[in-house]
């Protein structure tokens, strides 16, 4: 148990640290609330993102075999890996005003750098392996024995993944989904590269507490104090890990 | 959030600017903002912060300032070099390094020659940011060499090493030490006036609202601002 | 609804040609490992073969490999349905959910669905499960599910893989009368180690052994007059190969046997006799004695045991009211009391006796219906 | 398939960016290459203490239930959610020079501050999240009922784990170790704040990648390219998805 | 070797208590959710009952309400082999490794371990399969080496769900005979849908209804005087309860039924007859001709048919060499060719018929190793 004496040592090493005397007005002042409610927003959209792009991203790679495969699970990965702020550069490169798909798309009148969307996009960037890769394991374990029994019954491709598919993976969906969730809401380096920081329409609250630690390095701890709070509270209820399913006579 | 609306001809200002500044400046220019915006209702400053170096970043990539501050004179160079800016940089605080050490200053480090001595546990900004530059100026002025136990990337984190104890020393900025208040101690040196940090400031859109924010800034006003926070006059 | 399959899977070794007729169900047995759940799942659209052609009603379900361009029909389009040895009932719907599956996939509505999978489980006697999730029953109890689910789907070609293989016997025959109902008219495959559902659900039974067909032809004719090993063990029989003589046949050792009513063959063809163990007894010397007649016979007459084969026991096993002794040739099913009488044991040298009338002969050709 | 060109597209846009002429030399400069072993190496010990600590965390969550249990998992995924430098500013306070268990720990005479050990803690403290989650998913996906049949064939418990359990779940421990691996070698803001940043004792790629960008964005670019390819190498030949284990039998 | 069991499971409405004698193998008999599996589930430890104790060899396996402190001695302490009802194959282990999981857990030497495991898998016939992955098996295939992997580990107790359910019928009786050697002088329980397992490799026979046992005795004194409806199925019998008469027995509807060798049993005390169906014959009229003879008697005398029953044709079902008539009371097995005579339907009224000396007759009360 190391392990988890590890991971909470520090979070009570955090509560212990905080000034609860300007604990309170400290998160109910207006730019506090404005960056929570703002990252709350920005991450639900991306994690309803993260399901629809998603789900048929490891579909694709957990039921599918085609050359290359290996390679692309790699890049799905990628965003673990690279440094968010490197993840904020390429995004940059790609959506910015002047970037690949950004110039173009601002021709149409879309611009999406340093705006809402933006969060959403570099939340949706670093969060989506999390959904991938609980999701391709889950598919590649339950195997595909109960869905050949799906089709053998006469159910179209679509009802399988509707009616055997994804209600046999859901546990594991929830959990990706909850974890994308949190990875979201915690997200900090790209959204600062990409989106900006600009109070009520880009500044999440981990920019919030970034700014903070210019000034005020306790409010900052106290800050995150609040972010932990909400992750374990959404994480706790929805978080069950993934259920096991198969009875006797699975 | 789009650049500013002109405001009308001859008409008391108006509209809304967004004014990108160094992460050095939250502080001031928060309150900055708010005054700006008190003595010209109908106005709203909208800020961002982040290092100079992203804010340059995110100004040649189309980010849509209006303003932009850095706490040196090179990030502004990328800017006014890319020909973004819409005048010419004005210089509107200065800033210096200062020795900050714990309340209790185990190491009991009194001047910058203590820094390069062996028990004492220095951190600094590497050459690359803005702050390690001039750390090796007043070095190669005080005619020290250092080891320091980390190269930080930011004056945040030099601080806080300091503030958490886990280094003895370090070379930060005067006006980091006064924001830190009571969790670490200045000491000045006399080497310091050898590095002295220039920040300018520049409008980089045209509107006569992003004119009159750089105008404030440069102001007395602003300077009294600034003065209370630790920053020299350019 | 008639069924041609032809198919060939390297890695398993399996490479078979059937045919369907319209309403008609064909058993398929076979040892353990013969390539038989190959086969349905080859028909079903589960395993895909080297090579091979199957055709539903004159659609092509696959083409692989046969000189026109490969095809291959997804298994929802077969209108297939395969009830597999595993259950594998979907773990995350209730029992009733389960059966109304495929009605559902078919574009009943959920009503609808759940209404005709209801009249479904009570068939198999499970509508009390309706509303349990399936990880809460025994083994039996779900594969009586599985049976419904598989005939709720009303298939245009049934696939049975050991449909009663974990019943008990208070259920079995309800859900064979049941299988017998719902067979009757209706294309179906059921692949068994039961003599009985054979006799009981096929027109026609084909033998694989090794992946390869050995023998096939109507039920009665393979279980009463097999050619095969396998198939005489299966019906329960013991086959005697040999040539034709003028009242019988000879076996290889030059043994004469004498059969009552011998089949239409020429002198010296390849003939086989059949005779039930029920018919045969068991002597420890040549000459019978008065008491030993055999425990059942289908002939009325009284036995004369005018054939005699000498053997040594392999193995005495206790049947219920009979005690099974066997040699390799010959098995016969003896009473206790005669057993104690004789007091049998491994190793000893016996004369197996029975009477001619009680066997069959025939050619051991490929006949009508067989073949090789 | 929007949801890969989401990943795909931002790298197309890096390596779209990189000036050719100048990578080479800039690849092998002496600090780049300092930092990237560096950070394999530290990133390999952290992911070994992952696997140490995470194994027994994943079973205790996965095989037993206990009050809390719900807590527990919780606060193990948190490291996702924390913003990275909060992460740092929390094993600050903990294995710090005056933090919890680091003012003890120094009296021993271990000291952690600026040395490669404090990166090997930050990225174990952010990457085990990772394989905590992989493992107990599969852990529960795997269900118990292999372990019951090797417990009634007389297997000890610790037998069962290491001849049942363990290599049943082997896939997932492997894409788990992966998936930490490449966290661990992208880590940077806990890093920073917690180690420092000394190029050859705790200045990994990322580090280094972000004092590049401080003068040269377009190098730390093409930096942050050595640590995609980096990564999308160990993972392509190491993760292949869980495996399907399940036969037709099984 | 003894066990001793009690156990309630709630959940699954089951209470049950038997001893197993050192040496003694138990065949389990009883529809399918009786609560056979769960029996052994909690022999084996993998289901903990809500109450009950278990003793074996004095050692307590558990011990949960009953008054002492609650005791649970894990799965693997019990020295107890389950082999159950899926065979679960570790999939990630060679069949040879499968097999040597036991005696590696024991303590063997890898080296050790394999070489007894490739001893019990050319016992089950399995050796070709050593290097295999699971997975590549057929069911009956997987079967067998659960089989060689439950007994390689050489368990105090071994308990056996159904374990030769899918095999065929090639390689049902050599392992069959393997079981009998092994079990000679082992404590086992065995559950089984199958007479002839019980006959062949059982002592003693426990029936479970819904949870309860009903019956339990000697393996020939259950199967061949069964009290219990489920016993007489499995051993293929029919059944009369009556009360006893000077000669035979008296049905609940009046009728009166001839025994040849009555039972020690007052007048009037609550008895049973038992006859085999092949002893049994059908007309369409009550008076009887002289063809219709039973086809199987295990007596040597001339029928007599001395007895008439009268029912109603509620089954005709084609089993090998005879067909079964069964009305709601009793079934007869007659030949094809009488049945063709006949011309039976179902619905008809036909007349069971059969020789009082083909008949067992017993008491009903609880007998001698019986209990209700
Ligand atoms: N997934 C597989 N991969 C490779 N070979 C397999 C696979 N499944 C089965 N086999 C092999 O193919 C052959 C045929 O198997 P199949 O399952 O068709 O047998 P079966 O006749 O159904 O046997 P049973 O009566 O035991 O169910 C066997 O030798 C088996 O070992
Ligand atoms: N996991 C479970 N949870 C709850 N009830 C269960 C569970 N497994 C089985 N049951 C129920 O317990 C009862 C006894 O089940 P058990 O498996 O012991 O029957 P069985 O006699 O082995 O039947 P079969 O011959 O079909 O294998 C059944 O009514 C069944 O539905
Ligand atoms: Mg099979
Ligand atoms: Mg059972």
């Amino acid at each position: 148990m190391v392990g988890a004496a590890l991971v909470v040592l520090p979070l009570v090493a955090i509560v212990a640290r905080v000034d609860w005397a300007h604990f309170v007005p400290l998160i109910t002042s207006e730019s506090s609330l404005a960056a929570l409610s703002l990252g709350l927003r920005t991450s639900l959209a991306a994690t309803a993102l993260c399901v629809l792009l998603g789900v048929p991203l490891a579909l694709t790679l957990a039921r599918t075999s085609f050359r290359g495969q290996r390679i692309l699970r790699a890049l799905v990965l990628l965003p673990l890996v690279l440094p968010p702020v490197v993840g904020g550069l390429a995004l940059l490169y790609t959506f910015g005003r002047r970037g690949m798909l950004g110039a173009p798309l601002r021709e149409l009148g879309v611009d999406i750098a340093f705006s809402p969307t933006a969060v959403v996009l570099a939340q949706t960037f670093v969060a989506m392996p999390f959904l991938v890769v609980s999701l391709e394991g889950a598919l590649r374990t339950v195997g595909t024995r109960y869905e050949a029994v799906g089709a053998t019954l006469g159910a179209r491709p679509t009802t399988v993944l509707r009616r055997v598919t994804l209600p046999l993976v859901l546990p594991a969906l929830v959990s990706g989904a909850v974890l994308s969730f949190a990875r979201a809401l915690g997200e900090f380096g790209a959204t600062l590269t990409f989106a900006g920081s600009l109070q009520g329409t880009t500044r999440t609250l981990p920019l919030e507490i970034y700014l903070q630690r210019e000034t005020d390095p306790d409010a900052a701890v106290a800050l995150s104090l609040v972010l932990v709070v909400v992750a374990v509270v959404i994480v706790a209820v929805t978080y069950r890990g993934r259920g096991s399913l198969m009875g006797r006579t699975g | 959030s789009g650049p500013a609306a002109p405001a009308p001809v001859g008409d008391a200002l108006s509209g809304t600017i967004v004014v990108y500044a160094a992460a050095s400046l939250t502080a001031t220019f928060t309150t900055l903002a708010a005054d700006f915006e008190a003595d010209h209702p109908g106005t709203t400053v909208t800020l961002n912060f982040a290092g100079s170096s992203d804010l340059a970043t995110q100004i040649t990539e189309g980010a849509p300032a209006d303003v932009f501050a850095t706490a040196d004179k090179k990030n502004m160079a990328k800017v006014t070099g890319a020909g973004l800016a819409a005048g010419t940089p004005m210089d509107f605080a200065t800033n210096t390094l200062e020795i900050a050490v714990p309340p209790d200053n185990p190491a009991g480090v009194t001047s910058l020659a203590d820094l390069a001595s062996a028990g004492v546990t220095t951190v600094v900004c590497a050459p690359q940011v803005p702050c390690g530059a001039a750390t090796a100026a007043v070095m190669a002025t005080a005619g020290l060499s250092l080891t320091p136990a980390s190269e930080e990337s930011s004056v945040t984190d030099v601080l806080g090493k300091i503030t958490s104890g886990e280094a003895d020393a370090g070379l930060v900025y005067v006006t980091d030490v006064r924001t830190a208040g009571d969790a670490v101690l200045g000491i000045e040196f006399p080497e310091s006036s050898s590095a002295v940090n220039t920040y300018p400031i520049v409008a980089v859109t045209d509107g006569a609202l992003a004119a009159a924010f750089v105008e404030y800034a440069t102001g007395s006003a602003a300077r009294d601002v600034l003065a209370a926070a630790g920053f020299g006059a350019p | 609804m008639t069924l041609s399959l032809r198919l060939r899977v390297d890695t398993r070794d399996v490479d078979l040609d059937l045919q369907v007729a319209a309403g008609e169900t064909v058993a398929i047995l076979g040892p353990n490992g013969a390539g038989k759940s190959t086969l349905l799942e080859a028909a079903a659209g589960l395993v895909r073969p080297d090579a091979g052609r199957a055709e539903l009603d004159g659609r092509v379900l696959f083409a692989l490999g046969s000189g026109e361009p490969d095809r291959w029909l997804p298994p929802h389009e077969r209108g297939i349905s395969l009830l597999a040895q595993e259950a594998l009932l979907f773990p995350h719907l209730s029992v009733l959910d389960n059966v109304a599956f495929g009605p559902r996939s078919a574009g009943a509505s959920t009503r609808e669905a759940r209404r005709r999978a209801a009249e479904w489980l009570a068939e198999v006697d499970g509508s009390e499960f309706a509303d349990r999730r399936p990880g809460g029953l025994s083994g039996g109890e779900a594969q009586r599910i599985a049976v419904a689910r598989a005939l709720a789907s009303e298939p245009r070609l049934l696939l049975l893989d050991e449909p009663l293989a974990s019943l008990d016997v208070s259920v079995a025959p309800a859900l064979r009368r049941m299988l017998r109902r719902v067979l009757a008219g209706r294309s179906a495959i059921l692949v068994t180690h039961d003599a009985l559902d054979a006799y009981t659900l096929a027109d026609r039974v084909v033998v694989i052994e090794g992946g390869r067909i050995v023998e096939q032809g109507a039920t009665r004719q393979v279980l009463e007059r097999p050619r095969s090993a396998f198939a005489a063990r299966i019906a329960g029989l013991n086959v005697l190969a040999g040539s034709r003589t003028a009242d019988g046949l000879r076996l290889p050792d030059g043994t004469g046997i004498t059969i009552g009513d011998p089949a239409p063959a020429p002198l010296g063809a390849p003939v086989i006799a059949a005779i039930r163990p029920l018919a045969v007894t068991v002597d420890t010397a040549p000459a019978g004695r008065a008491t030993d007649a055999p425990v059942g016979r289908t002939t009325g007459l009284t036995a004369r045991l005018d054939n005699t084969i000498r053997g040594t026991v392999h193995d005495l096993e206790p049947r219920g009211d009979v005690i099974r002794v066997s040699s390799g040739l010959l098995s016969a099913d003896i009473s206790p009391a005669v057993a104690a009488d004789l007091d049998l044991a491994v190793g000893d040298t016996v004369w197996f006796r029975f009477d001619g009338a009680d066997a069959v002969l025939y050619p051991a050709g490929t006949g009508s219906g067989h073949q090789k």
